[in-house]
């Protein structure tokens, strides 16, 4: 499959240039090191103001007219540990990455900057420190991206990466200094004590302007598309930071501006995150189950997951406006439990993904294959974040998709049409996504670590040096805890969840412990137990499969069967594209393949075939419906602007004679 | 005890739903049949031949058939076939049993995947394709069964369905458990989704996905396949029909008359199942999603259904 | 300290005459750099020597505010940069024949009457003088825009001469109308046109005439600043200009220009209230942005990219101005000054790739940052602090506008202006990627620097720095010049 | 002088100002527009000279004598070295508006300039500000003149008429602007003119010619 989105990058193409650069040994560890070291600064800065008391800074010199103020909640707090945690990992795993892959100064010098940037932004107490740290993160991240400059790929990722952020921004921009402007103040403390104050239109407008700028950081739709660029064409530690803490950040906007300091907003608020949730959830895991390119998958994956988080976050407003503020309290422990897993899992998958392009130099599915045996660790770490991914048990996401499908099926049932509509539509639209995810990785798994290589690159495979690994393996530990004990994070999710007026403070959340157990409302899984008795039933089923052991002759190792062939060939193996046809096909309507069948025949005869050319391109249909216009018209404006600056100096001193007459009407 | 006695059941039980199916189906084709032990006999024939591993795979494929297997126990374990009360009954509600059924499922189709070949990459797509879609309709017909009850939970919702009996043949309730059926069908790969005995590699999909497995191993995952459709068949039985089912610690009387009554829902809910496969051909690959769509639909009804019908009983 | 008020209209004029006599010597390029660098001094002595407050001097024909220091300040420091990389740009042009020893000794002398035209625009208390002295710097660098006396450099000369001399020329007319006001407000003829009197009488303006008075002068000293509909000399002129002086031409004589605008609004809006140069402004302000957001987009040259980057940012000093607040005005200074050093950084190395590639076609340049660590990193940098990336002065002026905006409730200018912006940002970012990043074409021309341009450079990307961690006492500094504008909370 | 003839002889002026910008517009022989620029420069330097005899005052007759050589004499000299030797480059090509509209065009404006005039002679009347209608309709004549003339020194000469009539309005309805403006403001004009002279000639150089449509290289 070629897609016109992107060029499967070879091993010679990557960093040709930055093999010209000096071997970055001790820059490695130190940017590394640094970044880790900044990582645990925010976990543990977080944890002492998530059980503590909240921490605030000002410093009025630095940054011209602006200032700094740093505010410290136990939601910012929440956040600060999970970019940390995210951090710590990174930081280690980019220690061995960066001489592997030969990074060059620049990048490695502003990899801890990048970390500092989002520690900032859910730490910043105001408005003016909330865009600074914000525009800082957005920058940093975009200097990152660009870091292998040398590919025309990623130069243009990074620019569609940079338009869109600063669109993204600009209207965060928009809506936050109309925030403060109305509620008469910058810090967050005084806004929120003036939000009474605001209009109803005030407070629309500014719902609508966050949700863009904050959905587009998320990667929610429709303003996704720079997503699977970036994180795909970003160097892999980079993704791994981006798609598992800075996307988080678009959710805390929401969380923060949204929900908090506007106060639990009306109905439509909530439905309106909900649809752009699902729609986000269903279509970013359909363009994830048809990639064929690793990373792209996991990016559309974080759209995906960011999409049934927001949808939780909406399901939060609607029922707690409808009276059921427990079942809006699991919808929103669900959320949070959610980001956090899904910090774990995506960035143990990038960086997985990671050391295999290091090791490879691919991302095409469909040339991978047969890494199980070449590359055992990352193959598990890998298993480890697919099974998060896809939302079954034992794996990372089963728990807080459970709440979710919880908070959705208990809502009350009292004739609020809404409420009848909305949420069962709601529970198709997440286990559609848990269906598809599952198949989408499935087919990364499967196709890109089982079976055979599918090209020399995959086939000359190394496993990672040790820090890589040791990284990854931070982020499996924690993959592996929220699969089976997200009763650690009971205490944590409580404390934050008590300063979200959405829930209202004094509704229970539900308890985390052995058994989840739903206040309230019937209904209790445990996650730790499930998985002991999952392994002692397989255990018992291979114990039952040594029955008649005693009669089998010895074991033996065969060939498989080539189909009559001589031998099997790993181009008669099943690829990404293949696997993915028949979703393609069912969803036909939706991702609109552009497919070419081209048939050549022998010169001698009409009924002999040459060869057969096939080739499918998947672009982003949103992205030709709504981006495409929208440049045309710009173009179209700037054309037309173009054409009145012909050069011609009568011209010129025509529009300002007109100005003066201009002038002379109005004026008089 | 009740659990361990479920786990048992199903575990013996399930050779014997699967050739009492095929007996039914041969007999009404006008074939003698070959028992309805001969499953027993084909597992002991497996588990005694040699132990081959295909060369180039990995432990994914060795160990696959085991989780398939061992998922399906679990789930035994679970759900309220004899006795409400379960030990691990809080450990997992509904939602969670289907995870559990997709991990089985998954575990196959990563190992049909492993073997690099044509025809393991061709079950396991078809197979993950149907499955994803089938899951909308799954979770959906949970919700509704869950509305009543109020929980997920088996143990709440096989009591809540006892204690109102009524409930059942409200309109939700017989729509939800349509679709149950329809998706059941799609997961367990019986027609008109997918044909358990054809040889035609082309039209199959569970078949294709375990083509490379033999002796022992081929054994388990024939085993799970079975344990599969008869656990499914029996939670199907129990959550719309729950009579019989023995309450929480229930007396030996109790299990027995559980342990019989359950027998007896299965054995007819599968001569059903095997007769009405009679008369029905496989659908089309692509045909599938539509049935899956109209399942949906039906789920989705359902949940309206009920909450509609929750308001006004109130 | 009266007489310190004279030291950066004289300072540059007496290196100008030195210039004169010697012509194009390494001696006569220090003492102008010395010149620029003793309007910075002024700047500073003047700021931080004494509270605040307006003093006079000569008289009272000159007059330093807070606003004035600040234009001052960035006047010496644009101009020190450019006057020091002068020595290597025109050196290098001689080297080239690009020019002979006569340009370069008409350069020599006209740079720095241009430097002092700047410095009396700022100090000058009478608005007559100081219409003056904007006209004349049109005169002083007509020839330093046509220096290379090529087609298109004549072309442009022409165009910007014509251009802002009609435009100016309205602004006079303006000027007559308000000395007409102001003697009719009772002002005596000698001081009629001194800004202190007018602030002090503007409350007995004739609002007609005074209403007249405002749009010529908006119109005109637009034309200057440039602003639609007087804009279109703008991209002709600091493309063909010398790189320094286009350094100048769009960090400090638009700002300047725009400096004198915010002095007459002080008096018109005493006298008419805020809204009528409100509207004036916002109307100028968005067209501005719409034309210069528009030409970013087609853009196919590095330097006339550069110049409609400057109209942006002029017109978004005008939509600020419109806000009038105390912070929409520090926001403006702050944003000036941050924009007169990013604007050196990048027009300085934009010289550079000129004098390579012998082109100022976007596409003729790839691959700089791989080719010379200096002039890539100068202009990304530089494109950086213009487009309003954090850590740089402009993110923090451009959030203070949007505040200030928001504040004055106008935040659907703010919503309008703000589309634009990011359609300027996309096509600075597309076209700085284009020309930055990727490997380097094999045939490409190395980049030579010379060391005058290299220590300009390196010390604009060490100011942009700083001055986007803190502004330290030009906090104050600014706040006062808004207060002295008469600028409400 | 009587309060009569000083009105008359104000509005003779302002009238044959007027009058010789009307016949710059109607007008397109180079040499013959600069003369009658001159003669402008002579109509605005009766102004203040008519003001003075009026007052009694020396210092605008002054002022009005170095009016009239710097714009009756100097800028027109050096307006007419300019126009140079060469026989082609004594006519101005078609202008970009023909005659009879140009002339219609200058009607109009004339009669929006006494429109736009009304505030400023509400605020003061007296003989100098009535005139002013007059005087102000050159300037939008000039620019007009600036806008659709092809040569480059009939722009020259517009705006030299733009730049008289500035003056002109400022004598009529201020008695001048204060000295050291005025005198930054000549010297503004003269060196404006000169810089125009010497890029004409430069374009003659490097254009062959000094017709401005050839300056439409610079564009995007």
């Amino acid at each position: 499959m070629t897609t016109a989105l992107h060029n499967s990058p070879t091993v010679p193409a990557l960093g040709e240039g930055a093999r010209a650069a000096p071997p970055a040994g001790a820059l490695a560890w130190l940017s590394g090191g640094l970044t880790a070291a900044l990582g645990a600064v925010g976990v543990a800065l977080g944890l002492s103001v998530i059980f503590g008391e909240p921490r605030q800074l000002r410093i009025g010199w630095l940054l011209p007219l602006v200032g700094v103020r740093l505010d410290l909640d136990p939601l910012g707090g929440l956040f600060l540990v999970a970019t940390g945690a995210v951090s710590i990992a990174v930081g280690i795993y980019a220690v061995g990455y960066a001489q592997r892959e030969r990074w060059a100064r620049f990048p490695l010098a502003i990899l801890p900057l990048f970390v500092a940037g989002m520690l900032l932004v859910p730490a910043a107490g105001s408005i003016t420190t909330f865009l600074v740290s914000w525009e800082l993160m957005a920058a940093v991240s975009l200097f990152l991206v660009l870091s292998e400059h040398r590919r025309e790929a990623v130069r243009s990722a990074g620019v569609f990466y940079a338009i869109m952020t600063q669109l993204g921004f600009a209207s965060i921009l928009l809506a936050l200094v109309v925030l403060s402007a109305a509620a008469g103040g910058d810090a967050f403390s005084t806004i929120s004590a003036h939000v009474h104050d605001l209009s109803s239109g005030t407070k629309t407008t500014v719902f609508l302007l966050t949700l863009m700028g904050f959905g587009s950081k998320a990667g929610l739709l429709p303003l996704h598309a720079w997503l699977p660029r970036a994180h795909t064409e970003a160097p892999s530690p980079v993704s791994a930071l981006m798609s598992a803490a800075m996307v988080n950040m678009g959710i805390y906007g929401i969380i923060r501006i949204d929900l908090q300091l506007l106060g639990p907003g009306p109905n439509w608020w909530g439905l309106t995150l909900m649809i752009i949730g699902a729609l986000s959830a269903v279509f970013g895991v359909l363009q994830a189950s048809v990639a064929t390119d690793l990373k792209r998958l996991l990016a559309y994956s974080t759209t995906e997951n960011m999409g049934l988080i927001t949808l939780s976050l909406g399901a939060a407003i609607l029922l707690r406006s409808s009276g059921a503020p427990t079942v809006a309290a699991i919808a929103l422990t669900a959320a949070l439990l959610h980001l956090l897993s899904h910090a774990a899992f995506k960035t143990l998958a990038f960086l997985a993904a990671g050391s295999v392009l290091a090791a490879t130099g691919l991302r095409d599915l469909d040339k991978l294959g047969g890494l199980a045996r070449r590359m055992p660790v990352t193959t598990v770490m890998f298993g480890i974040a697919a099974l998060g991914a896809s939302g079954l048990p034992l794996g990372a996401g089963f728990v807080s998709e459970w709440l979710m499908l919880q908070s959705l099926i208990h809502s009350p049932a009292d004739g609020n049409t809404t409420l009848a509509l909305a949420m069962p539509l709601s529970v198709g639209a997440v286990a559609l996504t848990t269906g598809l995810g599952i198949a989408a990785m499935v087919k990364a798994f499967g196709v890109g670590f089982l079976a055979r290589p599918r090209s020399a690159a995959a086939e000359a495979a190394q496993e990672a040096p040790a820090s890589m690994l040791t990284g990854m393996t931070l982020a499996a530990a924690a993959c592996a805890v929220f699969a089976v004990a997200p009763a650690l994070l009971g205490p944590t999710l409580r404390q934050v969840l008590a300063v979200l007026p959405t829930v209202g403070g004094h509704a229970a959340g539900p308890q985390l412990g052995t058994f989840l157990r739903l206040p309230g409302v019937g209904g209790s899984l445990s996650p730790g137990l499930l998985a002991a008795a999952l392994i002692i039933a397989v255990l018992l089923t291979l114990g039952l499969s040594r029955w008649g052991a005693r009669h089998r002759p010895a074991a033996a190792m065969a060939p498989l069967w080539a189909s009559g062939a001589d031998t099997l060939s790993s181009r008669m193996q099943y690829t990404a594209t293949s696997f993915a046809e028949p979703l393609q096909r069912v969803f036909d309507n939706v991702l609109r393949p552009d497919i070419d069948v081209e048939v050549t025949h022998f010169a001698e005869s009409q009924y002999l075939v040459e060869k057969v050319t096939f080739r499918s391109r998947l672009a982003d249909p949103v992205e030709q419906r709504l981006y495409t216009p929208v440049i045309r018209a710009v173009n179209a404006v700037a054309e037309w602007v173009r054409g009145a600056h012909t050069g011609s100096v009568h011209l010129y001193l025509a529009y300002g004679a007109t100005g003066l007459l201009i002038v002379l009407l109005v004026t008089r | 005890m009740a659990a361990a006695l479920q786990v048992v059941a199903v575990l013996a039980g399930a050779p014997l739903v699967m050739g009492g199916m095929r007996q039914v189906r041969a007999r009404l084709e006008g074939r003698a049949g070959g028992g309805i032990g001969q499953p027993y006999r084909d597992l002991r024939k497996l588990l005694r031949k040699q132990q081959i591993t295909p060369q180039g795979t990995t432990v994914v494929f060795a160990l696959a058939p085991a989780v398939a297997a061992g998922s399906t126990l679990l789930i035994a374990a679970i759900v309220p076939l004899i006795a409400l009360g379960s030990p691990l009954d809080s450990a997992a509600d509904l939602f969670g049993v289907v995870g559990l059924l997709f991990l089985g499922t998954v575990a196959l189709t990563l190992a049909a995947l492993d073997t690099g070949t044509a025809f393991g990459g061709m079950g396991s797509s078809r197979e993950i394709t149907i499955a994803a879609l089938v899951e909308p309709t799954i979770l959906l017909a949970v919700f509704a069964l869950s509305i009543p009850a109020h929980s997920a939970n088996l143990a709440a919702i096989v009591s809540a369905a006892m204690q109102n009996p009524g409930q059942v043949f409200s309109p939700g309730s017989v729509l939800a458990f349509v679709a149950l059926v329809i998706v059941t069908l799609a997961e367990t790969g019986r027609l008109p989704v997918d044909n358990p005995s054809t040889h035609l590699e082309v039209t199959m999909i569970h078949p294709a996905m375990v083509l490379e497995y033999a002796g022992p191993k081929l054994a388990v995952v024939e085993w799970a396949s079975g344990m599969r459709l008869t656990v499914l068949l029996a939670l199907l039985a129990n959550l719309f029909l729950p009579w019989g089912v023995a309450a929480t610690d229930p007396s030996a009387l109790g299990v027995l008359l559980g342990l019989a009554a359950i027998t007896v829902k299965v054995a007819v809910l599968a001569s059903v199942l095997a007769a009405g496969e009679v008369f029905i051909a496989k659908l089309r690959l692509f045909r599938v999603p539509e049935l899956l769509a109209g399942s949906f639909l039906l789920a989705l009804l359902a949940v309206t259904a009920s909450s509609f019908l929750a308001t006004t009983t109130q | 300290m009266g007489i310190l008020l004279l030291v950066p209209i004289l300072a540059p004029l007496a290196a100008a005459a030195l210039a004169a006599v010697l012509g194009w010597r390494r001696l006569s390029a220090w003492v102008t750099i010395l010149a620029a660098l003793s309007v910075l001094i002024t700047a500073a002595v003047l700021g931080f020597g004494i509270e605040s407050g307006v003093r006079f001097g000569v008289g009272d024909l000159l007059r330093v505010d807070s606003l004035g220091v600040t234009m001052l300040l960035v006047i010496g420091t644009v101009g020190t940069l450019a006057t020091w990389a002068s020595i290597g740009y025109i050196d290098a042009e001689l080297a080239h024949r690009h020019t002979d020893q006569r340009g370069a000794h008409l350069y020599g002398v006209l740079l720095p009457v241009f430097l002092a035209a700047m410095a009396l625009a700022v100090l000058a208390n009478n608005i007559g003088v100081m219409w003056a002295a904007i006209e004349a710097t049109t005169v002083a660098t007509a020839f330093l825009v046509g220096h290379r006396r090529t087609r298109g450099a004549l072309e442009a000369s022409w165009k910007y001469v014509v251009i802002c001399s009609v435009g100016i020329a309205l602004a006079f007319l303006g000027t007559v109308l308000l000395y007409f006001a102001s003697l009719h407000a009772g002002a005596s003829s000698g001081q009629a046109l001194d800004l202190d009197v007018l602030l002090s009488r503007a409350a007995r303006l004739d609002p007609d005439v005074t209403r007249l008075a405002a749009g010529l002068l908006l119109l005109g000293y637009g034309a200057k600043v440039g602003l639609v509909p007087f804009h279109t000399w703008v991209a002709d002129a600091q493309s063909q200009a010398p790189a320094p002086v286009s350094a100048l031409m769009s960090g400090v004589l638009e700002a300047v220009a725009f400096c004198t605008l915010l002095r007459v609004k002080s008096v018109v809006d005493l006298s008419l209230g805020t809204g009528f140069l409100r509207t004036g402004l916002l109307t100028v302000g968005l067209l501005t942005l719409l034309v210069a957001a528009s030409m970013l987009v087609v853009q196919k040259d590095f330097k006339r990219m550069l110049a409609y980057s400057s109209m942006e940012n002029m017109g978004l000093i005008a939509i600020a101005a419109s806000a009038g607040t105390r912070l929409a005005i520090a926001a403006i200074l702050l944003h000036v000054l941050a924009h007169g050093i990013g604007k050196s950084l990048v027009f300085l190395a934009a010289g550079q790739l000129q004098a390579a590639h012998d082109s100022t076609a976007i596409r003729d340049v790839t691959g700089v940052l791989t080719r010379s660590r200096l002039i890539g990193a100068s202009f990304a940098v530089g494109l950086a602090v213009l487009v309003g990336l954090p850590p740089f002065a402009m993110f923090a002026s451009e959030l203070s506008i949007s505040r200030a905006l928001a504040g004055a409730h106008l935040a659907w200018a703010l919503g309008a202006a703000l589309p634009l912006m990011v359609i300027a940002f996309a096509a600075l970012v597309r076209h700085g990627t284009r020309m930055l990043l990727g490997p380097p074409d094999a045939s490409s021309p190395a980049i030579a620097v010379p060391r005058s341009i290299a220590a300009a450079l390196l010390t604009a990307v060490i100011l942009s720095v700083a001055l986007g961690m803190t502004a330290g006492p030009l906090t104050d500094l600014f706040h006062t010049a808004a207060t002295q504008l008469g600028a409400s909370h | 002088m009587t309060e009569a003839t000083y009105t008359g002889a104000l509005d003779l002026a302002a009238g044959a100002f007027l009058l010789t910008a009307v016949l710059i517009v109607w007008r397109r022989e180079l040499s013959a527009i600069v003369r009658l620029l001159a003669w402008q420069g002579a109509a605005l330097a009766v102004l203040p000279i008519i003001e003075g005899i009026y007052q009694r005052e020396p210092a605008p007759i002054v002022v009005g004598v170095v009016v009239l050589l710097l714009r009756a004499v100097v800028l027109p000299i050096l307006l007419a070295r300019a126009v140079g030797t060469e026989d082609q480059e004594r006519r101005e090509s078609t202008p970009l508006v023909n005659t009879t509209a140009s002339l219609l065009i200058t009607a109009g404006l004339t009669v929006l300039a006494y429109a736009v005039t009304q505030p400023i002679i509400a605020l003061d009347r007296s003989p100098t500000t009535r005139a002013l209608p007059a005087v102000f309709a050159v300037i939008l004549i000039a620019v007009f003149v600036m806008v659709s003339r092809r040569r480059a020194l009939s722009q020259a000469v517009g705006f030299l008429m733009l730049d008289n009539s500035i003056t002109a309005t400022a004598f009529l309805i201020t008695a001048g602007v204060p000295l050291i403006v005025e005198l930054g403001a000549s010297l503004d004009v003269l060196f404006a003119v000169f810089v125009l002279g010497l890029l004409t000639s430069h374009m003659r150089v490097a254009f062959g010619g000094t017709d401005l449509d050839q300056l439409r290289e610079l564009r995007d």
